[in-house]
């Protein structure tokens, strides 16, 4: 079997590819969002930090 | 002073709810001619063939009738909860839940039952059966319960949220499906040619188990909205 | 040695087991997605009837078990949080609720795609299928639900009642919506006759364990932001080194 | 002479939002006593009052009634007070003298008119007692309210800033009413940021800070 | 400080509610999944026979959008009401008419426009043509806007009113029947193998109609409301 | 030297409800003039200030801006002055920046970030820029809402309660920010229940009983 034949996969590319390229790609997004969940609470966290600090040495 | 029993404080709360909403009106008639209005558009949306509007009827309705329940249950607790009666029903010594069924029973004889009423009529619009007819009503009767019952606990759930009017759709009518289902199966039998006894029975079944669950599920979901 | 369980359902020890625990699932979940596709695309057997199209299904079925699964394990989840009042279980609820939705649509996605090439159809009203839409909507729900409200002790305690009174009615939609369906029209197409190929199992298992193990990393991970976000006034926060840094 | 508590508080703590209000308050009350909840906008004094009533769970320490706890909504313990909050809890529909009847209703008991109109009466509303509260003033919805502790047999009046809106002789009619409640036995705990002051009884004094 | 002309303020209103919705995601997801729960409740009531449901789709997912933006119009002015931003709005030297456009704009791309996009999937559902699809989103493109512009006079109008919710219902969806009729007429035209272009034509046109007269309308409106 | 009025009240009467606030108000004010409405609690001073910018019509009397009735909304007239109610207008989910960047452009005007960011840092706000406003405290809040007074050009401010939930600090910045207003040819008026004194000029007194 050649690589053509594998992706055209007997005339059903589009349906075969379409689930597993969305399913692959949901799959990605969802980690993405959670690594920017992420670094968005740390940046708010040093931020407060920051800020407590700077009212702590101001007092 | 003589204390009130359990049913003596159910029918206090029925009759001060339709006393209230006897005081303003106009709430009432909006649910009843929301209504009217959903199933009266689609004749217009979907064309007049009377073929396929006498097919559609009875879904209509119960979509119709599911949406207009929807629409009135922001309103079940929410002047309660602003005027700080809500606080005083939870402080009574008895079952918050015996409370929570008045307000239902009061619900549904606000919204579903003139719905229930009313259906025939708009039946009539769509050239429904006498018999079909006679099935919707029943079973309109019997299912309408249950939106006022799963609808109590979404109107707990959401009470005193922002957006709370969509939001409480988007929670409850996922869970009224099987009503809207049997609701709808049972004149579709008739019109079938074949008995509606099995829908209906189910109806009464979901009736009588949401009756036992619901007001003290509501009841709970009060307690966590008032915190 | 006993384990002190107890320890680890405290938000600031689990934050880190979890932290240490992600690459663990992670890992295996990319290698095992790797097995279980090269299988299924290069070791099982084309079919009869559905010629490549049925290769859709090493995706499908797995997504469509674990959107149901991860719904009930949720719910599971809610209410331990409500009845015994662990924060934990309440925040594990909040975690998982976006990859079962996830899951919900992939499966509902990938079904459209099988069926249009099987049945003609992108979408029919078949029991199955419906349920599987009720479901999605039920996920939307609870996290529509907690997400607006501000409060979280309240977000939780409102959004594991939902949970459960979701889960009560599960069944009841299913079998509604089964007979609502059979009522109306006849048996709906079905998978081919034959039964399957020993690879073809071998390939759905395998990416259903690295589904599983997926779901179990991202909610790890999501688990640690709602942590940090629940938390961000304590001590123990303010002290972890990757907010000192 | 010094009667048992019936009221017990324990090392309390409550928050709101992600903010801790107090932690450690512990005191007790006993039937004739008195006491003032004081502290600036924002302390947590309705807070306080609505843990002891169970809307609030304290995130620690307990109230006890009796000597039991109350956290698991107490029914009994529901029977034994009465609570006014920043919300009047009568409805603008109604007229004041089924307001009066539909609260004593949902607290429990029936009520004669010929009841509820001396409450009324005593309340100062006379001859407003059939006119829809919606026309009343602020000061009369109040009174309306307020009236709930003439007709109820409780305890414990948990009374958060029962003064707002009522006028010199309202207020004076207040702490008489109070006067009276502790000398049969009763107790009241509440708030406020105008002075009161009952004759003959000493107020404990509870600051949140 | 320079100046802003009446197309940057414009500009300026839109990116601004466009901006306040991305960061509350929830509002405008709830809509669109309203809408699709509520077009998805149609073959539960009626049956899932693809003949019929071809039939009906377009009726069905025109009713869905116009309950849906129906449910999203309390919110268009509320929350600027709540907090003061809606007086200071008043109080802008330039037309209080450009300011409503710019909202009404801002709520047709965040109502509207989501569901015109998510409706082939729907249609999908329905069993609908390819080119059926294209005219039905043709027409909800061209039609939703009279949705939110009609909407803005109801939610201005009953604005921080008891019970808003469902009389903002009342106030519009008569309002809106025309635009229901021609745009669902349009794939049914298309349907029955006619030319769409004559509804289309006219949904432009009631469009531009009420693009010249509601944002006025809403702003007197507001400041009726306001008083 | 005293310049000639710009703000002339005559004759003023309002209602509310059914219920006559007060009538027969006539004053004026001229640039470098400070005013300040007083009375109790609902006589009338937010209504007051409510028909000056136009949101209340009088029921007899009228408002003129450098000669001319405003009584039909006025643009000229709105350019040129800013009114701060009761609520802050700032929306919780934007930052600070961007509130006072919106608020500038509703006004008819952009801003530079820069201007904005020296301006939240004149009221005190350094560091907090950029955090959404939900996270300010009250007292934040209302810096908010007051720094929109520094990069505006309006002549004319009218400040309802202006010093609500301000520190001492920023009571004493507000003084000095209308003292600066005042002597650049600037008009206040506005109604507080603390007090509040601007160095070197002598604040008009309205009374509303
Ligand atoms: C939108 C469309 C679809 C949805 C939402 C859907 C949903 C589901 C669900 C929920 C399951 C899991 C059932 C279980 O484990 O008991 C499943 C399994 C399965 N589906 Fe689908 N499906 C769709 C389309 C299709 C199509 C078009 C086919 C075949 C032509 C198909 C064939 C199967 C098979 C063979 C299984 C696994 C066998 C089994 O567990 O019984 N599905 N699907
Ligand atoms: N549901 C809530 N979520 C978050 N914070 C809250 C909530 N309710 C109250 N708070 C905050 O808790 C604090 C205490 O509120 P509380 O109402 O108990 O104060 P108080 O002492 O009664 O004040 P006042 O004298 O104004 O009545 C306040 O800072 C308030 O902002
Ligand atoms: N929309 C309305 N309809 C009817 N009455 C109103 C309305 N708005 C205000 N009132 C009444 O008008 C009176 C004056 O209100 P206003 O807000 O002007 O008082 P105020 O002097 O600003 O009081 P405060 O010191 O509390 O701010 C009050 O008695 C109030 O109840
Ligand atoms: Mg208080
Ligand atoms: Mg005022």
């Amino acid at each position: 079997m050649n690589w053509g034949e594998f992706f055209a996969m007997n005339g059903y590319a589009f349906y075969v590819w379409g689930s597993y390229g969305v399913a692959m790609a949901v799959f990605a997004i969802e980690a993405l969002l959670v690594r920017n969940r992420r670094k968005n609470i740390l940046r708010e966290l040093k931020l407060m930090r920051m800020d407590n600090e700077d009212r702590g040495e101001r007092a | 002073m003589n204390r009130l029993s359990l049913f003596g404080l159910l029918g206090l709360v029925v009759r001060r709810d339709l006393l209230l909403a006897m005081r303003r009106r106009a709430d009432v008639l909006t649910t009843l001619i929301f209504f009217v209005m959903v199933v009266s558009l689609f004749p217009l949306g979907v064309g007049p063939e009377p073929e396929m509007l006498r097919k559609m009827a009875s879904g209509v309705v119960w979509v119709a009738a599911l949406l207009a329940s929807m629409l009135s249950l922001p309103r079940m607790f929410s002047a309660d909860h602003a005027d700080g009666t809500l606080e005083q029903m939870m402080l009574a010594p008895q079952s918050l839940s015996v409370l929570v069924l008045g307000k239902i029973l009061a619900h549904w004889m606000l919204s579903g039952l003139p719905l229930a009423l009313i259906a025939p009529v708009l039946g009539l619009q769509f050239d429904m059966s006498a018999q079909a007819l006679w099935i919707l009503v029943l079973a309109l009767l019997l299912g309408t319960p249950v939106l006022s019952m799963i609808g109590a606990v979404g109107a707990a759930l959401t009470l005193g949220l922002r957006g709370g009017g969509v939001l409480v759709s988007l929670l409850v009518l996922p869970l009224c499906i099987p009503v809207l289902i049997f609701g709808a199966g049972a004149v579709e039998a008739v019109n079938g040619g074949m008995s509606a006894v099995s829908n209906l029975a189910l109806l009464g079944a979901f009736t009588l188990f949401a009756l036992v669950f619901t007001p003290f599920v509501a009841a709970q979901a009060l307690r966590i909205s008032m915190e | 040695m006993a384990i002190n369980w107890f320890k680890y359902s405290a938000p600031s020890t689990f934050y880190g087991l979890a932290g240490k625990l992600i690459p663990f699932f992670a890992w295996p979940a990319v290698l095992l997605f790797a097995i279980g596709l090269y299988i299924g695309f290069f070791v099982a057997p084309t079919d009869a009837v559905q010629s490549e199209a049925y290769r859709i299904i090493f995706i499908h079925v797995p997504a469509s078990i674990l959107s149901m699964f991860i719904y009930l394990i949720m719910a599971g989840y809610a209410a331990l949080g409500l009845i015994f009042n662990t924060r934990l279980s309440s925040m594990m609820a909040q975690a998982l609720a976006p990859t079962g939705a996830l899951f919900a649509f992939i499966s509902l996605w990938t079904g459209a795609l099988w069926g249009k090439p099987m049945w003609g159809a992108w979408w029919v009203w078949d029991a199955r299928l419906t349920s599987e839409l009720i479901l999605l909507f039920l996920y939307l729900g609870f996290i529509a639900l907690q997400a607006s409200i501000e409060d979280p002790r309240r977000a939780d305690k409102a959004a594991a009642l939902l949970a459960i009174v979701g889960s009560v009615n599960v069944p009841i939609i299913y079998f509604s919506v089964k007979w609502w369906n059979t009522l109306h029209q006849g048996a709906t197409i079905k998978m081919s006759g034959t039964s399957m190929h020993v690879a073809m199992q071998q390939a759905m298992f395998i990416v259903l364990v690295a589904c599983w193990l997926y779901v179990i990393a991202v909610a790890l991970a999501r688990v640690r932001s709602i942590i940090l976000e629940r938390e961000r006034n304590t001590q123990w926060v303010n002290e972890l080194k990757e907010v000192q840094s | 002479m010094q009667q048992a508590p019936l009221l017990e508080v324990k090392d309390l703590a409550c928050e709101r939002g992600d903010h801790r209000l107090f932690s450690g308050l512990s005191f007790t009350l006993a039937p004739g006593e008195l006491m003032q909840v004081q502290g600036a906008n924002g302390s947590g004094k309705t807070t306080l009052l609505r843990t002891l009533c169970g809307f609030v769970q304290p995130v620690q320490g307990s109230v006890h009634w009796s000597g039991q706890d109350i956290g698991e909504w107490d029914d009994d313990f529901h029977a034994e007070m009465c609570y006014l909050g920043h919300l009047n809890a009568i409805k603008d529909e109604l007229s004041a003298l089924e307001n009066l009847q539909m609260s004593a209703g949902l607290a429990g008991y029936t009520l004669s008119d010929q009841q509820a109109v001396s409450a009324l009466r005593r309340m100062g509303l006379q001859r407003r007692e059939h006119l829809p509260v919606r026309v009343l003033s602020q000061g009369q919805r109040r009174r309306v309210a307020l009236s709930r502790l003439l007709v109820g047999d409780a305890h414990l009046w948990i009374l958060d800033e029962p003064l707002t809106a009522l006028d010199v002789g309202a207020v004076g009619l207040m702490q008489e009413l109070i006067g009276e409640h502790l000398s049969k036995g009763g107790m009241t705990i509440f708030t406020t940021h105008q002075p009161l002051q009952v004759a003959g009884v000493q107020t404990r004094q509870l600051m949140l800070s």
